[in-house]
């Protein structure tokens, strides 16, 4: 047992440091010049795609490159693609697609050329997914589905090309079984978005009304009454993305330093017992959920499976996230509470009072974190 | 020693909670916050009328001379129905400060018209490099002859936009940071050289930046004795804390219990979650963390009102457990109701964001923490 | 509304406070005198049963007089009575007692001469009480029943004179249905105590095997098959007596002096932060819940139920007391460690240890707090 | 970077485990802690042949040379069972300090006798004013001649009374809390002046009170640098840290575990606990909770393996940790255990003392939070 990183690792690393000091723009080309970012990762060799396996170009990394990659992408706030494309469907097309679907669809999602939403939620069926009650009825010569629902919380659903969708085929025996997965173009007349605005007093959510939209037969991902298996691995997929550990790690670091900046009595805020334990106590927790995520990449690398303790990443990451979100809040003081476009106070006091309430959503979506626990407790502990 | 509400107290409470279930629902609350003025003028004529904007005043200025108990009772009440009006600014901050350090004249000139609802008014405190502590004040006022001339940047100044007056406090004497050396100045709103910049609040509230550029006010203006303008800061601060602090479990009432009614109603795996053991149990500290919020709101109130040594004490503890189970209460009000409660369209969110200034309000969680272990 | 004592109780406080300066024993008098002090406190009216009412001897105090009793007596610390007797099965007796009953036992509860033991929890009957197995049968002239099972967790009934019992005479119907309340001698040959040594390394409470007890139906308090609803009462009764809110706040006294006499770095543990604020912490929730006690009273004065709020004295003020206990162990250091009957280290360590092993117990024994939150949710909440 | 065992780990991992399986139950070790010695010489004896005392020493003294992380399998694995055997004090703390700091006069006496089972040492470094404080020396050594003499009083020593030696801190220069001026001395338990005090301790080991009157010690018992012990024991500490968090996170894992069988078998209003949401809810913080230390654990031991800069924080945040974890893990069992969790008939009532013992062990959660945050 070791921790060191070898020789190769070290020339891995630097590699990274060099390629991102070369590439990463700056300022607000941080947002104009995005698309040439992820084309100089894919020249790296699948560095856009760092998660996909090496048949479909990824890099293959081993799991120590994954980390340093990781670390060092995080270390230096590079832009994330969105997840649905890249992290959620493309997997599951990788596993259950047929081949034409997979030719039509991993271009676009690998170049971000096409937008892809996650139709999943329901009004009725939050963390219960399974209670879904879209149905999709196959018409009689077979060619195609009518699909009549309502999905809701779908996330980026208005500047979706396409939505990944569960439905319901079939009403018989147990919830679970009578879903399919259905791929729908978001510019069918039949459906229509409805913008809901969140806590933070953005807009990111939706509400997806389906009205007698016509999805042919090549448009669904393997079985019909099978969706249920496949959205259960993306799922877990989708979970330990979630716990956004890297990114908690720079995030403490940007909550310190505003704390610095904050003055109390003769210094500032950071010298403030009351805060400063708070922040220590997070950041304990947080280097030991970082070696935790390790201790997980090296049981796969080893070639096992991720062991109990990966149960720990989503729930306990996510707790992280909004801790480090209510730092932010707490160091801006008042001016947390200006609200609108302009800013005042702090430079950091705006955005903190929108990551604070944008991100109670994060022990909510993606599985609430008392449903993680039930699922922790059964399949972990063995405590039915 | 006795707990029980007055007859007129128990009226007071009454006339509110008639006043917030028929004129503020979730849709008037939003309109009024999105109206122009943010608030409505015929709700305050309303509270003048009702003897509410009167209940703190003395008698001799036209009030009915009502003691912290009965604002206690008044913000809870507020509290349950998020009401956007300018009360703690008028009639806590700005009349407070009147009451506690006014002249005959200045009270003369200024009380009445808060109780009869003529006069509005804001405390302008806070500066922006130090928005926790109020006596870091860089802002100067200068005595040149017969007039102060102030020079310098107030933040986040609570309904200065519809105030009348502003109460400023400045240096008059000493650094930065000295506790003495501080004065308070009566100054008019529209009085040369203030410029405000209006923002909405996260709250569904008002405030503003105002810069100030050599404002000259009379030497009648100044508040109080020259330079101890720090002491009387700190005592309208606790009233502030206590008006907050009762807010605060009025919100919190409000918040636990229709966290009940949904999970009650909302089914998720087959059963109401309320059915839940974990849910239960939630519930239940949500339950006792309102009301141990409720009690020590209720001892801290009698304790000042009555001027006993432990009064300050009790009201740096209050303002630390009204934060911490605010955001207890808050924070799962809002995971209970799942995605529901990350929307605008719920009442919750909005009695969240509440809670989350009210924290923010006077010094938050950890610093009344450290001003009570000393 | 006013938190201002009248005119006669601050002369009430001055008596409590004269009375308690003159008849209180001090150092090791303390032990061996109790039954002078306890004699004191029954000549001064009743003050030795300040909850009884007074149609049996109570000081028939008012809220607000119970209130300042209460605390000054906390504040000295005096010693308690042991509650079995004078506080759980005397209002029982007094409810539902025979006239008979209630002269050959209240008597001997008042004045201390005879010990009460509490048997209600089995092995198989914890926090659900109504689970117990202990038969009681009715011998065929009516005369006796006699008694058969186990009891455990019975404080003190190595030095009791008697036990209180809740028995099996059913098992038709609902559990909590076919239960009889016996009062057993403990002399009866076959009643056998076992000691249980517990965490603390102490003995306080004890199995109680019960073999063919043979108990007169004079024995037998009110109807047969009605002793839940008796006990139940007596449960709410004891477990508001369990909160111990005055003896917390002395208790959190203490534990300041003591941490000011351990030294760390330049200063002493309070001036440490970390425990300085999780010292501030407990005692603002202790104000906050002494004062939620004064809620109850006041409700209680003032004709009324003690309100929904009295439900959390017991949940919260056994959580505090366990908090207490651990600021004395932290005081305490390393020297937490030493075992047995001499000291080491600071005076105050060697308890310590024990009451914080102790006190483990508290949110334990007298309902589970886990159960408790279920109680509140049902009967508080409504929450089925 | 590697995070899986070498083979050699695993065959230590599986020794100790079988070991503690087959010699360890619970009456065992009660008979071993109530016993006079208070462990058992012949397991002392095994563990030499295991070579499991051997482990820690350099190969140069007939020692294997393993590092830190076979350290942490040692104890991780001695945690499960609640050995009751002298290791800490004779490996990590006698023969770290002598590993660090001793000549090789000193090394050669002294740790092939460690190796092979026939010396046994402690490290005598508290005192009573000051029971965190390893800084905070009275103990005086004063040169006179060819000799050190020391005067003082050092407080619970544990394993002293099985110890043939002993290391003792004792100032030769500066004031109570200097830094600089604290000197090492390895003294024979058997020279003159010295009285020992023994007691049991909670957690079933054994400890003693020492007082050194006159103890006359040769100047080759200096251990280090004369006035430098501080920074000797400094890393001697840190090394117990890391033993006793690895320990703990083995009594972690078998509190977890058994509370989860505990809830499985125990019934109550018809059901077992473990089928209440609640519990199911806490086992799985339980779990959480351990693995969280264990993480730490592995990482802090393989940065001060390899001497890292950021070695000492991670040594800091663990101690923390391993203490809230600890708290956490071992309140929860007990109260989950219901009554049968009070008793001493459970094993999981000797694995709480251990960690709260642990916790007091080179200074509790608090004080490591401080050093962590600065």
């Amino acid at each position: 047992m070791d921790i060191a990183f070898s020789e190769e690792d070290l020339a891995f690393q630097q590699r990274v440091r060099t390629f991102i000091d070369q590439n990463l723009p700056t300022g607000m080309a941080l947002w104009t010049k995005r698309g040439e970012w992820f084309k100089a990762l894919a020249n790296e060799g699948g560095w856009d795609v760092p998660k996909w396996p090496k048949e479909f170009g990824g890099p293959d990394f081993t799991p120590t490159q994954r980390y340093i990659f990781d670390l060092e992408m995080g270390k230096q706030s590079t832009p994330p693609q969105l997840p649905f494309g890249v992290g959620m469907l493309a997997p599951i097309l990788m596993n259950y697609g047929s081949e034409d679907q997979r030719d039509r669809f991993l271009p676009g999602i690998r170049d971000g050329s096409v937008n892809w939403c996650q139709g999943y939620s329901e009004p009725g069926a939050g963390s219960d997914l399974a209670n879904l009650k879209t149905r999709a009825e196959l018409s009689d010569d077979g060619s195609h589905y009518l699909v009549n629902g309502q999905k809701i919380w779908t996330t980026l659903a208005h500047i979706a090309h396409w939505m990944f969708c569960l439905t319901r085929t079939s009403s018989e025996g147990a919830k679970q079984e009578g879903i399919t997965f259905l791929l729908i173009p978001m510019d069918d007349p039949g459906v229509e978005v409805r913008p809901i605005i969140t806590l933070g007093g953005s807009h990111s959510v939706n509400e997806v009304y389906l009205t007698d939209v016509k999805v042919p037969v090549e448009n669904r991902v393997g079985e019909e009454g099978k969706g249920w298996t496949y959205a259960k691995g993306l799922l877990a997929h989708e979970r330990s993305g979630l716990a956004g550990i890297q990114s908690s790690v720079m995030g403490l670091e940007k909550a310190k330093a505003n704390a610095r900046k904050v003055k109390v009595g003769q210094g500032n805020l950071l010298d403030l017992a009351s805060f400063k334990h708070k922040v220590g106590i997070l950041e304990a927790e947080l280097l030991a959920l970082e070696f935790t995520e390790m201790r997980t990449l090296a049981r796969v690398a080893s070639g096992g499976d991720p062991g109990p303790e990966s149960s720990i990443l989503k729930l306990k990451g996510t707790e992280i996230q909004q801790r480090i979100t209510e730092l932010n809040l707490e160091a801006a003081g008042i001016f947390a509470a200006p609200w609108g476009a302009e800013a005042f106070g702090p430079d950091f006091a705006h955005g903190a009072t929108q990551s604070y309430l944008g991100g109670r959503a994060t022990t909510i979506y993606g599985g609430a974190s008392e449903v993680q626990k039930d699922v922790i407790a059964k399949n972990v502990l063995g405590l039915s | 020693m006795d707990l029980a509400y007055t007859t007129e107290q128990n009226m007071l409470e009454e006339s509110i909670s008639k006043f917030v279930s028929s004129e503020y629902d979730l849709d008037s609350r939003k309109q009024l916050a999105n109206s122009e003025l943010g608030y409505s003028d015929e709700h305050w004529q309303t509270f003048a009328s009702l003897g509410w904007l009167a209940l703190p005043i003395e008698e001799a200025y036209g009030g009915i001379g009502g003691d912290l108990v009965d604002t206690m009772i008044l913000f809870e009440s507020l509290g349950k129905g998020l009401v956007v009006e300018p009360i703690l600014s008028t009639l806590v901050l700005f009349g407070g400060a009147l009451s506690i350090a006014g002249t005959e004249d200045q009270k003369q000139a200024l009380l009445p018209g808060i109780a009869d609802g003529s006069v509005k008014g804001a405390l302008a405190y806070l500066e922006a490099e130090a928005p926790s502590d109020f006596n870091a004040v860089t802002t100067s006022a200068v005595r040149e002859g017969d007039a102060y001339v102030l020079n310098g940047h107030k933040s986040v100044v609570f309904n200065a936009a519809s105030a009348d007056h502003l109460i400023v406090s400045a240096r008059t004497e000493g650094d930065v940071r000295d506790l003495a050396g501080i004065s308070l100045f009566i100054v008019p709103s529209d009085t040369p050289g203030i410029t405000r910049k209006d923002y909405p609040t996260v709250d569904g509230l008002r405030a503003s930046e105002i810069a100030l550029e050599s404002v000259s006010v009379p030497l009648s203006a100044l508040l109080g004795q020259p330079h101890e303008g720090a002491s009387i800061l700190n005592q309208v601060i606790n009233r502030g804390i206590l008006a907050v602090s009762a807010e605060a479990v009025g919100a919190m009432e409000v918040l636990y219990k229709s966290t009940i009614d949904y999970t009650k109603q909302r089914e998720q795996f087959d059963h109401p979650l309320a059915d839940f053991q974990v849910v239960k149990h939630r519930l239940t500290e949500m339950f006792i963390e309102y009301n141990l919020a409720k009690s020590l709101c209720m001892k801290a109130t009698m304790l000042l009102n009555q001027g006993t040594a432990d009064a300050q004490r009790h009201v740096h503890a209050l303002k630390f457990l009204v934060g911490k189970s605010s955001r207890f209460v808050g924070q799962n009000a809002v995971q209970l109701h799942g995605g529901m409660g990350m929307t605008e369209d719920l009442a919750i969110a909005h009695y969240f964001k509440r809670l989350m200034i009210i924290d923010a309000l006077f010094g938050n969680a950890n610093i009344h923490l450290e001003a009570f272990t000393g």
